[in-house]
């Protein structure tokens, strides 16, 4: 305290102090004649595992349209905005988008809780929010005709994938005796509850429930429950990385082509299956996109973006590029990027994705195909696509 | 100062009225000369300044880093949210009660931490946000686990006949403005009192006031809960404004927030907590400009602060406070 | 029943060894520096990285990966040592804990920055299982309790004979006394830095093989489970230290089997505060004995 | 009230730290008045005879009677408190952010203030009761030489001049009895001087008792009364100081026999 703060680092702490109360509430310079797209995601931290995805597809998606001309001879402007997977940061990042950026149109977030938190947001300034990765089914049970006007959901429920994913093992593979293996967050126990739902129908049975903590390395304890408990088949709702950690450890216990994985977690991409073959054969898994998915937009999406970032792309990434895909088509059939009119056009639309045709319900849920896929011989083979209209609880 | 030293040659004109004048208008106008997203962010420095103020209580004035911080904000947000969502209870009703239960929980978790030393202190409130946060996650029936609580209702008042609800960002920030200033006044008052002095003696020294017959181990729980009962009130607004609350609440995340509120702004000065929450909100913010290398930005700003501003900015904000009052 | 206690008791020393090459870096850092070290977990992801990088940029095995992913963390932590940890001698608990998060920062972010975000996976390394009196284990894990039997008696070596580690267990008792006999702290501070971030990054690229996902904020959990080893350890302490992580280990092994893999991550702190109430210096000694 | 019991009575106390011994059944008494000193050569336990007595570590077996009431096992902040009997430390330690004036506010808070709630207040009450203190401590930083640098942190003051300000917070509760742990150690003579004289004056116009353990034998020899010796934890002999000093048992103790 004593003669450390001189002069000088009285000047330096006003310079940084003024710098830091000026420079973010100043406007940016306004781009006339650009639609302007936030993105707001985890790009820090352990989130910005999905995150980077997410960005990337969404980049990948606002350059080829921009390439191509734009959208009605407009080009798009996208910001990025981080929200470390946080409710506080990805609100403060909505704010700064829709009032120091001016945008009309957000994507986000991954974390369904962000997502919970911006809606309201987006409302009360009258922006629209489409969501395009979070599966808290109550997103869209408060949207549309359930209260805020502004959300739009380019992503399937849990309900949905859970049901097919029920259904195809007991029926078709003829497993009764179940192991839940989830992650613990809001997807990964609200498919297990859905499943729960289900099950019954289908005379399965759970044997044993766990749920990881996201950044879980070790199984090998709960995958020696299951052995023993004889569970046919593991109900795994969980992250993508997670999954070759998984099978791996099912190879290293001797449980692989014994127990079947079945849910979501994409099972199905060539890095997945290649890290542990044996535990991933017979794996069925229901998905909103594969990456091998046969039909020349997709396969257009996977080869541009692993040459733009030498990775090959996951479900994040995609999600992303179409839901930019998908508002591009809606301010093209709104003949305007005028939001409002936007907005009634995606409740009309009906958009061509790569997977099949998306529309959207009252609650402003998009009816998606969801994919059911076994992986055979080392390659995952599609066993039918299936869309079910969501039952919204009475209220 | 005594009256018996000299008095200062040139006495400059004392400006500090007018400032503090001026800092008063642009607290009151500040919905009105900025964006909502200034007030949004004014609102998030004044939510994180409650936890901050008691954290500084624990850390500054009495010597204990304490990192359960964001616990206690969890617990007070969670309280808060069901109240609300479950009972539609009144905005006061739902502070009041985040306080009380966040103060209460802190009893059963202090008696033990605080018998522990320094390190040991540290990573045992440390612990309680990790298992608040598992708490959160599998006490199902109650927190609706990894779901949380969405669609929390904006804060109503009912005073007799008379009931008005807050919306709007603008009248937020009136709140939590209302809300942040009785806490300053609340911890202003702690602090000026008897026991602040027994605070400030266990931090100098606590053997030593031990033998002065202070009651330290029993300071120590007090202002452990206090400390508590801060963020639980703060935890009520979060949960308010952003009508979300999950598990993620109880995040290591929070605490550091807030370790970064008092030390950045300066651990035992009141003033310093109030500079550090506007510091750490605006220069996070300020950030934002460079979205790819934020958090480094960040980080580095933090090893700034260790080493070029080992007491926070508190110090530079007395000499500029003298400064303008021409005292030298 | 009995076999799988046995069994999971096998897994938790398998997953205690992991932590323990982890912590006992910590912790001789705490014990020179008497700061909580809470960028640890960042040099266990540096040491992934760069032996990712390694296989999938370079082309090399994953042997010399191994080399790769240690020496390129060896020359972080020494620029980090000489910047940061050698001035943090004698400075107070909080700035100890604010540095080392905005290093953790830094360290985390700029590999997402340079690296990109998204998970990568990790190929290389001795996955087939193997089979050893009844239990069925990666040859990878067996490679990791070897390693961690080795650093462990080796660092018990050097602590008792060479310069090094007398001067660290000089600093560790009195920082004073030892710059009036002239044993230049934070030199030695340095080198306990490097040596303990060498060690977690060993760690982390053993471990790759099985973790398979690789990203740059994988070291924040891999420092909030080391936290409560190296207390109940007792800080400073490296036998301690292996005592500890392998109690911890196999707590967690018997919780996820018998109570929810989703307390596993509790197990740690609940321990510890448990630990703590019986014993508040922690299950060994907390003089630091190196 | 017990006018003719001791001040203070400690029977048969004992502690060990492992194996070692520290104490071993050692009994005293100290009469109202009086200025009693303990000594002995370094490690003979009177340090934490000293820590036993005063609630800082707890005894293995023993009693300690202060004034008729029974206070074993009570905490150091309870016996300062309640029982009025203070005591120093070996090292001297003041508050050394706050300056002289606070250090004595301090001290004197909990015995103004009946209790915890109370000293949360801010009233009229509470700010009399500190008005009080600062007079009372004005007057004791006069009295200790200490009015010129009575507005600087005590961490920036001389040894010798913080020890002044340890013993004038120890006279600001109107305390019993003082026990004073080696108080002239590390102090330059002059202050020596002040501190003997200090002490005197707090016990006769005081009519505050003490216990004081000391090396410098010219200042025991000249403040105490009575005096007990311990060597290797138990009490070697008691006596009066002019008597004491030509013991040969405690010539040979000290010479290391």
């Amino acid at each position: 305290m004593t003669h450390q703060f001189n002069r000088r680092m009285l000047c330096i702490s006003t310079a940084i102090l003024a710098i830091t109360g000026s420079v973010p509430f100043t406007a940016t310079a306004q781009a006339a004649d650009t639609i302007k797209l936030g993105i707001v995601a985890p790009m820090s931290g352990p989130n910005a595992r999905y995150g980077g995805f997410s960005l990337r597809g969404a980049e990948l998606a606002v350059k080829d349209i921009n390439d191509a001309g734009g959208v009605n001879g407009t080009k798009i402007q996208l910001f990025n905005a981080d929200s470390q997977g946080t409710p506080v940061e990805g609100v403060s990042a909505t704010r700064r988008l829709i009032d120091q950026e001016g945008v009309d149109f957000i994507i986000g977030d991954v974390s369904s809780s962000v997502t919970l938190a911006m809606q309201p947001v987006a409302e009360d300034a009258e922006v629209l929010l489409l969501n395009a990765a979070s599966s808290n089914p109550k997103i869209t049970y408060q949207a549309g005709v359930g209260g805020f006007k502004w959300t739009y959901r380019n992503y399937p429920t849990d309900e949905n994938r859970a049901l097919v994913v029920a259904k195809y093992a007991a029926e078709q593979r003829g497993f009764t005796k179940f192991a839940v293996l989830s992650v613990d967050s809001d997807y990964g126990r609200s498919a297990i509850t859905f499943t729960k739902k289900y099950l019954p129908e289908f005379k399965g049975q759970i044997l044993s429930e766990d749920y990881y903590k996201e950044g879980e390395v070790d199984f090998r304890s709960v995958l020696a429950k299951i052995r023993d408990n004889g569970a046919q088949a593991i109900i795994y709702y969980g992250l993508a990385d997670t999954t070759p950690i998984l099978a791996r450890q099912m190879v290293e216990l001797g449980i692989a082509g014994k127990v079947t994985l079945i849910g979501n977690g994409e099972f199905n991409t060539e890095k997945t299956i290649k890290s542990a073959p044996t535990a991933l054969e017979g794996a069925v898994e229901a998905a909103a996109w594969l990456p091998q998915f046969d039909s020349p937009a997709s396969k257009a999406f996977v080869e541009k973006f692993t040459t733009t970032y030498k990775e090959a792309p996951n479900n994040h990434a995609y999600v992303h590029w179409d839901t930019v895909n998908l508002l591009a088509a809606a301010i093209k059939q709104a003949g305007s990027a005028d939001k409002s009119k936007v907005r009634d056009a995606l409740s009309k639309i009906k958009y061509k994705s790569p997977v099949g045709d998306v529309t959207f319900d009252d609650h402003n849920q998009a009816r998606l195909p969801m994919i059911l896929l076994q992986i055979e011989k080392g390659v995952p083979s599609i066993k039918g696509a299936y869309s079910a209209d969501i039952q919204y609880p009475a209220k | 100062m005594s009256l018996t030293e000299t008095v200062p040659q040139a006495r400059r004109r004392d400006l500090r009225i007018p400032l503090a004048v001026v800092l008063i208008v642009v607290a009151l106008g500040a919905p009105y000369m900025g964006s909502r997203y200034v007030t949004h962010s004014l609102i998030i420095a004044l939510i994180f300044m409650l936890p901050a103020h008691g954290l500084n209580l624990l850390v500054g004035y009495t010597g204990l880093l304490s990192l359960a911080q964001a616990a206690f904000f969890g617990i007070g947000a969670y309280t808060a949210g069901l109240l609300a969502v479950t009972y539609g209870t009144p905005f006061y009703v739902n502070l009041i009660a985040a306080a009380l239960v966040s103060g209460a929980a802190a009893l059963p978790l202090g008696i033990p931490a605080l018998r522990l030393r320094s390190t040991s202190f540290v990573m045992c409130t440390l612990g309680f946000v990790i298992i608040g946060q598992a708490i959160a996650k599998n006490w199902v029936s109650v927190t609706r686990g990894d779901m949380g609580l969405s669609s929390i209702p904006k804060p109503y008042f009912e005073l007799g006949p008379l009931s008005f609800t807050v919306s709007g960002t603008t009248n937020f920030y009136y709140l939590a403005l209302a809300v942040g200033v009785l806490a300053t006044l609340a911890v202003w008052a702690i602090v000026r009192s008897p026991a602040g002095r027994n605070m400030v003696a266990i931090r100098e020294n606590e053997t030593l006031a031990e033998s002065l017959g202070v009651p330290t181990w029993h300071y120590k729980l007090i202002v452990f809960m206090i400390s508590a009962m801060f963020a639980g009130v703060g935890g009520c607004l979060y949960a308010h404004y952003l009508t979300v609350v999950s598990p993620l609440t109880f995040q290591m995340y929070y605490s550091t927030t807030m370790l970064i509120i008092v030390l950045g702004g300066g651990a035992g000065m009141i003033s310093g907590t109030v500079f550090g929450s506007l510091l750490f909100v605006g220069l996070t913010e300020a950030l934002r400009v460079a979205p790819e290398v934020r958090m480094i930005a960040y980080g580095a700003c933090l090893l700034v602060l260790v080493f070029w501003f080992k007491q926070g900015f508190a110090p530079l904000i007395n000499r500029f406070w003298n400064a303008i009052g021409g005292v030298k | 029943m009995l076999s799988t206690v046995l069994e999971q008791v096998v897994n938790g020393i398998v997953t205690g060894s992991v932590y323990a090459i982890v912590a006992v870096g910590m912790t001789m850092i705490f014990g020179v520096l008497r700061a909580i070290n809470f960028a640890h977990g960042e040099y266990y992801m540096l040491g992934t990285f760069g032996a990712w990088f390694a296989i999938d940029y370079l082309g090399l095995s994953y042997e010399a990966s191994i080399v790769v992913g240690v020496l390129a963390t060896i020359v972080v932590a020494y620029v980090v040592g000489q910047l940061v940890m050698r001035r943090m001698v004698g400075a107070p608990a909080e700035s100890g804990v604010l540095a080392t998060l905005g290093i953790a920062l830094i360290l985390q972010n700029t590999v997402i920055f340079v690296f990109g975000g998204g998970y990568k996976f990790f190929s290389g390394g001795y996955i087939e299982p193997i089979s050893i009196f009844g239990f069925s284990l990666a040859q990878q894990r067996i490679l990791i309790l070897v390693v961690c039997l080795v650093v462990f008696v080796g660092l018990e070596l050097m602590v008792t004979y060479s310069r090094l580690g007398m001067a660290m267990r000089a600093v560790s008792q009195n920082v004073e006394c030892c710059e009036v006999v002239g044993i230049d702290v934070p030199q030695v501070v340095l080198r306990t830095f490097i040596l303990g971030a060498a060690l977690a990054a060993l760690s982390g690229v053993l471990t790759a093989p099985v973790n398979v996902s690789v990203y740059g904020g994988m070291g924040e959990l891999i420092t909030f489970k080391t936290l409560p080893i190296i207390i109940m350890g007792g800080l400073g302490n490296v036998r301690g230290t292996f005592f500890a992580a392998m109690i911890l280990g196999i707590a967690e092994s018997l919780v996820a089997t018998y109570v929810g893999l989703q307390f596993r991550d509790t197990v740690g702190f609940a321990t510890l505060i448990l630990v703590l109430m019986w014993r508040p210096h922690g299950l060994f000694s907390t003089q630091a004995r190196f | 009230m017990n006018a003719h019991l001791p001040l203070l009575e400690i029977r048969n106390l004992s502690k060990s730290y492992g194996a070692v011994k520290a104490v071993n059944d050692v009994s005293i008494h100290i009469d109202r008045g009086e200025i009693a000193g303990l000594i002995g050569p370094n490690g003979s336990g009177k340090s934490t005879f000293f820590d036993c007595s005063t609630g800082l570590a707890r005894p293995d077996t023993g009693t300690v009677i202060l004034d008729g009431q029974d206070i074993t096992g009570w905490s150091l902040n309870r016996i300062a408190r309640e029982g009025r009997m203070l005591r120093s430390f070996q090292k001297t330690v003041t508050f050394k952010s706050l300056d002289a004036e606070e250090n004595l506010v301090i001290a004197g808070q909990m015995f103004t203030f009946p209790s915890i709630a109370a000293t949360f207040g801010l009233g009229k009450l509470s700010r009399s009761r500190i008005e009080g203190l600062r007079e009372r401590a004005r007057e004791l930083i006069k009295m200790a030489g200490l009015w010129d640098v009575r507005h600087q942190p005590a961490g920036n003051l001389s040894g010798g001049q913080q020890k002044l300000i340890q013993f004038a917070s120890m006279l600001m509760p109107e305390p019993k009895l003082i026990l004073l742990d080696e108080p002239m150690a590390g102090i330059n003579p002059k202050i020596i001087e002040r501190v003997v004289d200090t002490i005197l004056y707090a016990n006769k116009s005081l009519g505050v008792s003490f216990l004081v353990i000391e090396h410098n034998i010219d200042v025991v020899t000249s403040i105490c009364q009575r005096v007990v010796v311990l060597d290797q934890g138990s009490k070697l002999v008691e006596g009066l100081a002019h008597d004491i000093i030509q013991d040969q048992r405690v010539r040979e103790a000290y010479l290391g026999g």
